[in-house]
C-alpha cells in the first residue's frame, strides 16, 4: 500500500512542514546521520583517552558495542522465535478451550 | 447363635425393616413406592422403641381405675415400661402427618408433569433447563 | 503549612480517593463524575502536603487486631504521591470519556493502591490489595466484546489470587511471629516466601507476568493508562517494603528485565509491546531491590516513580491512537504524525524517557539502578541490566514510535487527538522533561537522603552511545527489512499455560473422570443392576448433582456417612 | 429463674413457653381466616411478641447467669418436659426471631407477588408453625421434644417450599425429596434418642449429660450419638446430606427461602453442638474423633465442592443455596476444631451467614418482584435500574466473599485463627480457597448487575421496589457493615454462646 497520491490531504495543519519524512530518502538520510554520529562517537572516545573513557574504573573499553551486537542479534533471533511460537490470531479463542464463564450464561 | 437370634428376635426384624425400608427409598423410582419404603423405615423405629420398653414377665401398664390410689397396688408388681409407648404414640401422628403430606405431594407432582416415575420428572426437568439454555 | 490544610492532618489520601470513586459510581451526570475525579486526587494530594510527620494515623482497634491505615514514612509517601498525581494527570486525559462504570473504577482503583501503600499491616493491606484487583477489573470488563470478558475474568483469577496467598501468608507470618504488622520480611520462612509468591503474582515475576501482556491490551484506551500505573508499582512497593537486600530478587529481576526482548521484538500490538517493555521495567526496579542498600532502594523507588508517569504517557498516546483509528497494530499504523502532530511530540518525549535519554526522567532514574548495582559490584548485574536496557525499552520505545507515526504511510488520515487527552499527555510529558532535567525535586522525596549526581559525562556519554548504537541498528534492521514483525499472530507466552495447558489437562481429567465413572457406573450395575445408583450421572456434566431428584441416591449418602461416624466412633478410645 | 429485664414479671416468667407456644396458637385462627393481611397481621404479631419474649430471654442469660429453666406445665425435670435457655440457645433464638420479623416485613408485598389469593392466609398460618418449631427446637430440653419440633417445623416447610409452584413446578419435586430425605434425617435422629434412652432411661438433656458422663465404653451411647449426628447433619444440610437443599432454596417463594436460609439449617445445626458438646462431651474420644475424622473432611469437602458448584450455576438463587452449603462447611469446620474457640467461630459465622444470605435472599425476592427476574444473563444492568436493592446485593456478596469490614470477614478471621490455635494450616487453605471461590462466583452476578449493559429490549422497571422490601433488606444489609467494623457484641454472644456448650455440661 502507498501513500495517496495528494498526500498533504487531510494532514494537520503542524504536519504539513514535515510531509516527506517518512519517505525512504528521509529514512536512509536519519539512518547515515545516525551512524555518524555512533562511529565518530567511539572515535573521539578513543582518541580522547587511551582505551575508552573509563565510565566506572572497573569496567574496561567501549563495553557499550557489546550490547548492540546483542540487540542485533536479539531482533534476528525475533525471527526464529516468530516461526517457533508464533500462532494464527485466533488460536485461544478457535480452540474450545478458552469457551469458560463467559459464555455460559 | 441361634439362641442369640431367638432372644432378638425383635431387633433383628427391626433391623431388616430399617433395612427393607431405605433401600426401597433408594432403590425405587416410584414416587409412592418411596413413601411406603418412608412408612417402613419409620415403622421399624416404632418398634424399636416398643421392644425396648418390654420388661420380661412384666403386665402391661394399665391400672384399674378403681385400684388407682398406691397403696392399694401391689408393690411388688411388674410393669413394662410406659414411657416409650407414649413417644411413640406421638412419632405415629408424625409419621401420618408427613406420609399425608407427602402423598398430597405426590398428587400435584402427577397433576404437573403427568408422571410419578423418578426418571421421566428427571427428564422433564432436564428438558426445561434445555429450553432455557442452561 | 496553612491552616485550613491542617485539618487534614493524619487523614489518608486513600479515602479522598476512594469517597470520589464511591460518589462518581453514584452520581449519573458526567460533569459531577469529571469534577469528583479531579477533586478527588486533588483533596488526596492536599491530605498528603498536610501530614507532614511521618508516622502512624489512622489505627483502627478491632479487638484482635489493631489496624493501621496511614502508615507515613519515607517509602510510602514517594509511590503515594505518584499514585496521586498520575490520578490526575489521568482524570484530564480521561476528559472526553463518558462511562460510569470506569470513571468509578479508576478512583477507587487508584484510591486502594494508595491505601495499600499506606496500609501499616499486613490484613489493611490485604484489603486494599484485593480492593485494587476487584476495582480494576471492570476496566477491561468495560471494553465489552466477550474477548475482553475472558480475559477479564483471567485477571481477576491471577489478583484475587494474588489476595488470597498474601492473606494466607501473612496468616501463617502472624501465626510465626505474632504480629500482622508489615515490615521486613524475609524469606527464611515459607510464610515469607508465600508472601513473596502472592508479591510476585503482582510485580510480574517469570512465569508469574503472562496476565500482564495478556489483560493490558484489552483494557479500554484509559483504563490501559490506570493498569499500567498502580498494579505492579504496588507490588515493588511491597517487595521494597518486605523484602529489600534479598538476593534472589537480583536474578528474578534480571530474568524479568531480559527475556521481554523477544517478545517486544515481536509482537504486533504496541500496547502489547509496552506491556512487555514495562515488565522490563520492573525488572530492573526488582533488581534494585534486590541490590538493596540505600541507593538501591532509592533506586527502585526514582524507577517506580518516573516509570509510572512515562509508561502513563506511552499508554496515553496509543490510548488516543486507539481512540482515533481503532487499532494499535503496528501492520495497520502507520504515518499517523502526519495527522496526529502534537501526540507525536508527546510520543517522541515519552519514548526518550523510557529510552533513558539525558534529561529526560528516565535517564535520571536509571543511572540511580546502575550506579547501585556497579557499587555494591555486582558486575554481571550491572551488564546484564545495560543489555537489556538496550535491548528491551530502546527498542520498544523506538517501535512504538515508528511503527505508530513514522513508517510506512498507510492513508490513515484521522482527526488529531481530543484537546483534554493533550492537555492530560502534556501534563505527563512535562513531568518526564522536568524530573530529568530538575532531577533534584524527583531526588528529594526519595526514601533516603544521597549526594548523587546523575550528569556525569561518563554517564551522558555512555548513555548517548547506548542511545545512538540501538537506534542505528534499530534502523538498519528496518532498512534491511529484517524486522521481524507479522499480522495477526498470537504470540504464545506463559499464559500457554493456563490457557491451553491447563484447559487441555483440565479436559483431559474430566474425559478420564468420566471414563472412570462410566467403569464405576458398570461395575456397580453388573453386581447390582436394579439399585439404579447412576454413579456417573451424578458426576456428568449436566449436573445430576444438581438433579432434581437425589432423594434415593441421598438416603444412601446418609447411610455412607452412619457407617463413617460409627466406624470412627467403634475404632476410637474411650 | 431470673427476674425479667423489661417485660412484666408475670410474663417474663414463662417467657420460655410463650414465645414457642404464641406463635403455634396463633397459626389456627390465621388458617381460619379469609384475608391475606389479616393473617399477616397475626404472623407479625406472632413474631413480634417470640421476638419481645428472646430479647428478654437473651438479657435474663447475659454474663454468668445461670441458665432458665422451665418446667411445663409443672411437671419438674428430668420426669417433665422441660425449657431450658441459657447463653447457646438464647443468642439462637434471639436470631430466629429477629430474622422472622424482618423476613415477615418483606413478605407481604413478596406473598402477594406470589401466591394465590386464597391460599395466602394458610400460608401465613402454615409459617407460623414452622416458625413455632424452630422456636421449641431452640429452647426445648428434652430430647424426644426437640424431635416432635423437628417434625412440627419441617411438615408445614414442605408445604410452604411446595406452594413455589405457582411459579416454578420444580417446587413441587424438590418439596417432594426434601420430605423423603428430611423424614429420614428426623427418623435417623429419634433412633438416636432411642438408644440415649436404652442406655440411661433418661430423654432430658440435662440429665442425660450427667448420666452420659458416668457411661464409658458403651457401644450403644456410640451408635445412638452416630444417628444423631447423620440425622441433624441432614437437617443442617451437612456436605454430602445437603442434596435437598439446592433446590428447596431455589423454588420455594422467595419469602420462604429468605426465612429458611436465615433459620432453618441453623437451628439444626444448634441441635449439632447442643448434642455434641452438651449433651455429650468432646471428652469423650468418639465424638472428638467423629469430629475430627468424618466431620471435619467433609466440611472441607462441602467448603469447596459446594462452592464450585455454586460457580456453575445460571440461576441466582441456586448459587446461593450452593453457597449456602459452602458457609454451613464453615460452620461445621468451626465444630470439627472442636475447641471452644472453633464452636465460637462456628456460632458466629452462623449468626454472620444469617444477616449475609437474608440480605442477598431478599435482594433477589425485589429483583424477582420488580423484573421477575432469576437468572444471571437477566441481571445485566440491573445496577442502574435498582441502585439501592443493588447496592444491598452488593454489600451482602462482598460480606459472603468475606471482604474486611463486613462480617464475613470477622468469622472467617475468628475461624482461621482457632484453625491455627489447633495447628491445622490445611484447614486454612481450605477456607482461602473456598473464598477464592465465593470471589468469583459472587463476581459473575456483580459484573453483570454493575458492569454489563442493559439489553436494548430490556422492559423499564415493571414496578418500582415497595418500602416494605427495602426497609429490612436494608436494615440486614447495613448491619454486615456495621457489625463488620463493630463486631464486639456479635462476638460476645457467639463466645458466650459457645461457653455455654462447653461449661453447662451438667445443668442444676
Amino acid at each position: 500500500m502507498t501513500a495517496p497520491r495528494d498526500s498533504k490531504a487531510g494532514m494537520h495543519p503542524l504536519a504539513r512542514p514535515l510531509s516527506g519524512l517518512s519517505s525512504p530518502r528521509a529514512g536512509l538520510i536519519a539512518l547515515i546521520v545516525i551512524a555518524v554520529l555512533v562511529v565518530g562517537g567511539f572515535a573521539l572516545e578513543t582518541v580522547l583517552s587511551d582505551g575508552g573513557l573509563s565510565k566506572y574504573p572497573e569496567v574496561y573499553g567501549a563495553y557499550e558495542l557489546l550490547p548492540l551486537a546483542a540487540a542485533a542479534v536479539a531482533i534476528l533471533l525475533g525471527w526464529g522465535l516468530v516461526w517457533l511460537i508464533s500462532r494464527p490470531g485466533d488460536f485461544y479463542s478457535r480452540a474450545a478451550g478458552d469457551v469458560t464463564e463467559g459464555q455460559d450464561d | 447363635m441361634v439362641e442369640v437370634l431367638a432372644e432378638r428376635f425383635n431387633y433383628a426384624v427391626i433391623i431388616i425393616l430399617m433395612m427393607v425400608g431405605l433401600y426401597a427409598v433408594i432403590a425405587t423410582g416410584n414416587l409412592v413406592k418411596r413413601l411406603v419404603g418412608l412408612s417402613i423405615f419409620q415403622t421399624s423405629v416404632f418398634l424399636l422403641y416398643i421392644s425396648m420398653s418390654k420388661v420380661f414377665g412384666g403386665a402391661p401398664p394399665i391400672f384399674d381405675y378403681k385400684e388407682m390410689a398406691y397403696d392399694k397396688l401391689d408393690p411388688n408388681a411388674i410393669y413394662s415400661n410406659p414411657l416409650p409407648h407414649v413417644l411413640i404414640l406421638t412419632a405415629i401422628v408424625v409419621g401420618v402427618a408427613t406420609l399425608s403430606v407427602g402423598l398430597a405431594l405426590v398428587v400435584r407432582i402427577r397433576e404437573a408433569y403427568g408422571s410419578i416415575e423418578d426418571d421421566t420428572l428427571a427428564e422433564a426437568d432436564y428438558s426445561l433447563e434445555l429450553e432455557k439454555g442452561v | 503549612m496553612t491552616d485550613a490544610v491542617s485539618i487534614l492532618n493524619g487523614v489518608s489520601p486513600a479515602w479522598f480517593l476512594i469517597a470520589a470513586g464511591l460518589l462518581a459510581w453514584a452520581s449519573p451526570r458526567s460533569e459531577l463524575r469529571k469534577a469528583l475525579m479531579m477533586l478527588g486526587p486533588i483533596g488526596a494530594l492536599a491530605a498528603w502536603f498536610a501530614t507532614g510527620e511521618t508516622g502512624v494515623y489512622g489505627v483502627l482497634d478491632l479487638g484482635p487486631v489493631v489496624l493501621e491505615t496511614f502508615r507515613l514514612d519515607g517509602l510510602s509517601r514517594v509511590w503515594a504521591l505518584v499514585f496521586i498525581l498520575i490520578s490526575f494527570i489521568n482524570a484530564v486525559y480521561a476528559l472526553h470519556e463518558r462511562n460510569r462504570m470506569t470513571d468509578g473504577a479508576a478512583l477507587i482503583y487508584a484510591g486502594s493502591a494508595v491505601g495499600a501503600v499506606f496500609a501499616g499491616d499486613m490484613l489493611t493491606l490485604f484489603f486494599f490489595w484485593e480492593l485494587t484487583a476487584l476495582a480494576s477489573a471492570p476496566l477491561i470488563f468495560a471494553v465489552g466484546t466477550p474477548e475482553a470478558q475472558r480475559a477479564g475474568l483471567r485477571y481477576l483469577a491471577i489478583q484475587v489470587l494474588s489476595g488470597v496467598m498474601l492473606l494466607g501468608g501473612a496468616a501463617m507470618w502472624a501465626s510465626q511471629t505474632g504480629s500482622w504488622a508489615f515490615d521486613a520480611i524475609g524469606t527464611g520462612s515459607w510464610a515469607g516466601i508465600i508472601l513473596m509468591l502472592a508479591i510476585g503474582l503482582k510485580a510480574g515475576f517469570p512465569l508469574l507476568h503472562m496476565w500482564i501482556p495478556d489483560a493490558y491490551p484489552k483494557a479500554t484506551g484509559v483504563g490501559s493508562v490506570v493498569l499500567s500505573a498502580f498494579t505492579t508499582k504496588l507490588a515493588i512497593y511491597a517487595l521494597a517494603r518486605g523484602f529489600a537486600g534479598e538476593d534472589a530478587l537480583i536474578v528474578i529481576g534480571l530474568v524479568m528485565a531480559i527475556f521481554p526482548v523477544f517478545y517486544v521484538i515481536t509482537s504486533n500490538d504496541l500496547r502489547q509491546t509496552l506491556a512487555y517493555a514495562l515488565i522490563n521495567q520492573l525488572g530492573f526496579m526488582v533488581v534494585a531491590i534486590g541490590v538493596g542498600g540505600h541507593l538501591g532502594i532509592n533506586g527502585a523507588a526514582a524507577n517506580a516513580f518516573a516509570g509510572v508517569i512515562y509508561m502513563a504517557l506511552m499508554f496515553m498516546v496509543l490510548g488516543a491512537v486507539l481512540l482515533r483509528t481503532g487499532t494499535v497494530k503496528a501492520t495497520e499504523l502507520g504515518g499517523l504524525y502526519k495527522s496526529m502532530p502534537i501526540t507525536t511530540l508527546f510520543a517522541i518525549i515519552g519514548a526518550l524517557s523510557v529510552m533513558g535519554a539525558p534529561l529526560f526522567s528516565g535517564f535520571v532514574a536509571k543511572t540511580l539502578i546502575l550506579s547501585a548495582a556497579h557499587h555494591e559490584h555486582h558486575d554481571l548485574a550491572y551488564t546484564l541490566l545495560v543489555y537489556a536496557s538496550a535491548g528491551v525499552m530502546e527498542i520498544s520505545a523506538l517501535k512504538v514510535v515508528w511503527f505508530a507515526f513514522f513508517g510506512k504511510d498507510r492513508g490513515l488520515r484521522v482527526k488529531e487527538a481530543p484537546q483534554t487527552m493533550h492537555l492530560g499527555m502534556a501534563l505527563a510529558a512535562f513531568l518526564c522533561v522536568f524530573l530529568g532535567v530538575n532531577y533534584p525535586a524527583l531526588y528529594g522525596v526519595l526514601p533516603f537522603d544521597m549526594d548523587y549526581k546523575p550528569y556525569k559525562l561518563a554517564s551522558v556519554y555512555g548513555q548517548s552511545q547506548l542511545l545512538l548504537g540501538t537506534m542505528l541498528v534499530f534502523g538498519l534492521a528496518l532498512y534491511f527489512k529484517l524486522f521481524p514483525l507479522k499480522s495477526d499472530r498470537t504470540i504464545l507466552d506463559a499464559d500457554w499455560l493456563y490457557r491451553r495447558f491447563g484447559d487441555a489437562s483440565a479436559r483431559w481429567g474430566a474425559a478420564m473422570g468420566q471414563l472412570l465413572f462410566d467403569a464405576i457406573g458398570k461395575v456397580l450395575g453388573a453386581f447390582i443392576s436394579f439399585v439404579r445408583l447412576r454413579l456417573f450421572n451424578l458426576f456428568s456434566p449436566a449436573g445430576a448433582l444438581s438433579k432434581e431428584f437425589p432423594s434415593g441416591m441421598m438416603a444412601l449418602w446418609t447411610a455412607i456417612m452412619l457407617a463413617g461416624v460409627v466406624l470412627v466412633a467403634y475404632f476410637s478410645p474411650v | 429463674m431470673t427476674v425479667g429485664q423489661f417485660l412484666p414479671a408475670a410474663l417474663a416468667a414463662h417467657a420460655p413457653v410463650l414465645l414457642v407456644a404464641i406463635p403455634l396458637i396463633l397459626s389456627a385462627p390465621a388458617a381460619a381466616l379469609k384475608s391475606g393481611r389479616t393473617a399477616w397481621g397475626l404472623a407479625m404479631a406472632g413474631s413480634v411478641a417470640a421476638f419481645l419474649f428472646a430479647i428478654e430471654l437473651f438479657l435474663a442469660t447475659r454474663g454468668d447467669a445461670p441458665g432458665i429453666s422451665y418446667a411445663l406445665g409443672n411437671w419438674e425435670p428430668p420426669v417433665g418436659i422441660e425449657f431450658r435457655v441459657d447463653g447457646l440457645n438464647a443468642a439462637l433464638l434471639l436470631l430466629l426471631t429477629a430474622s422472622a420479623v424482618l423476613a415477615l416485613l418483606f413478605a407481604l408485598p413478596s406473598v402477594e407477588d406470589e401466591i394465590d389469593k386464597d391460599k395466602r392466609s394458610l400460608f401465613y398460618s402454615a409459617f407460623l408453625v414452622v416458625f413455632a418449631g424452630l422456636a421449641g427446637v431452640a429452647t426445648t430440653g428434652d430430647a424426644f421434644n426437640l424431635f416432635v419440633f423437628l417434625e412440627i417445623s419441617s411438615i408445614p416447610t414442605y408445604a410452604l417450599i411446595a406452594m413455589g409452584a405457582g411459579q416454578d413446578r420444580r417446587a413441587l419435586t424438590s418439596s417432594f425429596n426434601y420430605l423423603v430425605m428430611g423424614t429420614i434425617g428426623a427418623t435417623f435422629f429419634v433412633i438416636g434418642v432411642g438408644f440415649l434412652y436404652m442406655a440411661t432411661g433418661t430423654l432430658n438433656m440435662a440429665d442425660l449429660a450427667a448420666r452420659l458422663s458416668e457411661l464409658h465404653g458403651n457401644r450403644v451411647v456410640e451408635i445412638g450419638f452416630a444417628f444423631i449426628l447423620v440425622g441433624l447433619g441432614l437437617k443442617a444440610a451437612l456436605f454430602p446430606l445437603h442434596l435437598w437443599l439446592p433446590g428447596a432454596y431455589a423454588y420455594a417463594p422467595s419469602f420462604v427461602t429468605t426465612f429458611l436460609a436465615a433459620t432453618a439449617t441453623k437451628v439444626a445445626f444448634y441441635g449439632i453442638i447442643r448434642f455434641s458438646f452438651d449433651v455429650f462431651s468432646v471428652e469423650n474420644g468418639f465424638v472428638l474423633n467423629s469430629f475430627t475424622y468424618v466431620i471435619t473432611p467433609l466440611a472441607i469437602a462441602g467448603m469447596i465442592i459446594a462452592s464450585a458448584q455454586a460457580l456453575f450455576q445460571s440461576d441466582v438463587r441456586r448459587l446461593l443455596a450452593y453457597s449456602s452449603v459452602a458457609q454451613v462447611g464453615y460452620m461445621m469446620l468451626g465444630l470439627g476444631i472442636g475447641t471452644q474457640a472453633g464452636v465460637a467461630a462456628g456460632v458466629l459465622h452462623l449468626i454472620n451467614h444469617a444477616m449475609m444470605k437474608g440480605a442477598l435472599f431478599m435482594a433477589l425476592g425485589a429483583f424477582a418482584i420488580s423484573y421477575g427476574v432469576r437468572r444471571i444473563e437477566n441481571f445485566k444492568g440491573l445496577g442502574q435500574a435498582l441502585p439501592v436493592t443493588s447496592a444491598a446485593f452488593t454489600l451482602g456478596a462482598l460480606s459472603l466473599i468475606g471482604v474486611p469490614f463486613t462480617v464475613g470477614f470477622v468469622s472467617k478471621f475468628y475461624l482461621i485463627q482457632a484453625a491455627l490455635q489447633k495447628g491445622w494450616a490445611f484447614a486454612v487453605v481450605a477456607i482461602l480457597i473456598s473464598s477464592v471461590l465465593a470471589v468469583f462466583y459472587c463476581y459473575r452476578v456483580l459484573v453483570n448487575l454493575w458492569v454489563a449493559p442493559r439489553p436494548d429490549g430490556a422492559s423499564r422497571s415493571v414496578q418500582r421496589v415497595p418500602y416494605m422490601i427495602l426497609g429490612p433488606l436494608l436494615v440486614l444489609a447495613l448491619m454486615n457493615l456495621v457489625f463488620g467494623v463493630y463486631a464486639e457484641p456479635i462476638v460476645n454472644m457467639a463466645e458466650t454462646a459457645a461457653a455455654a456448650a462447653f461449661n453447662a455440661g451438667v445443668a442444676p
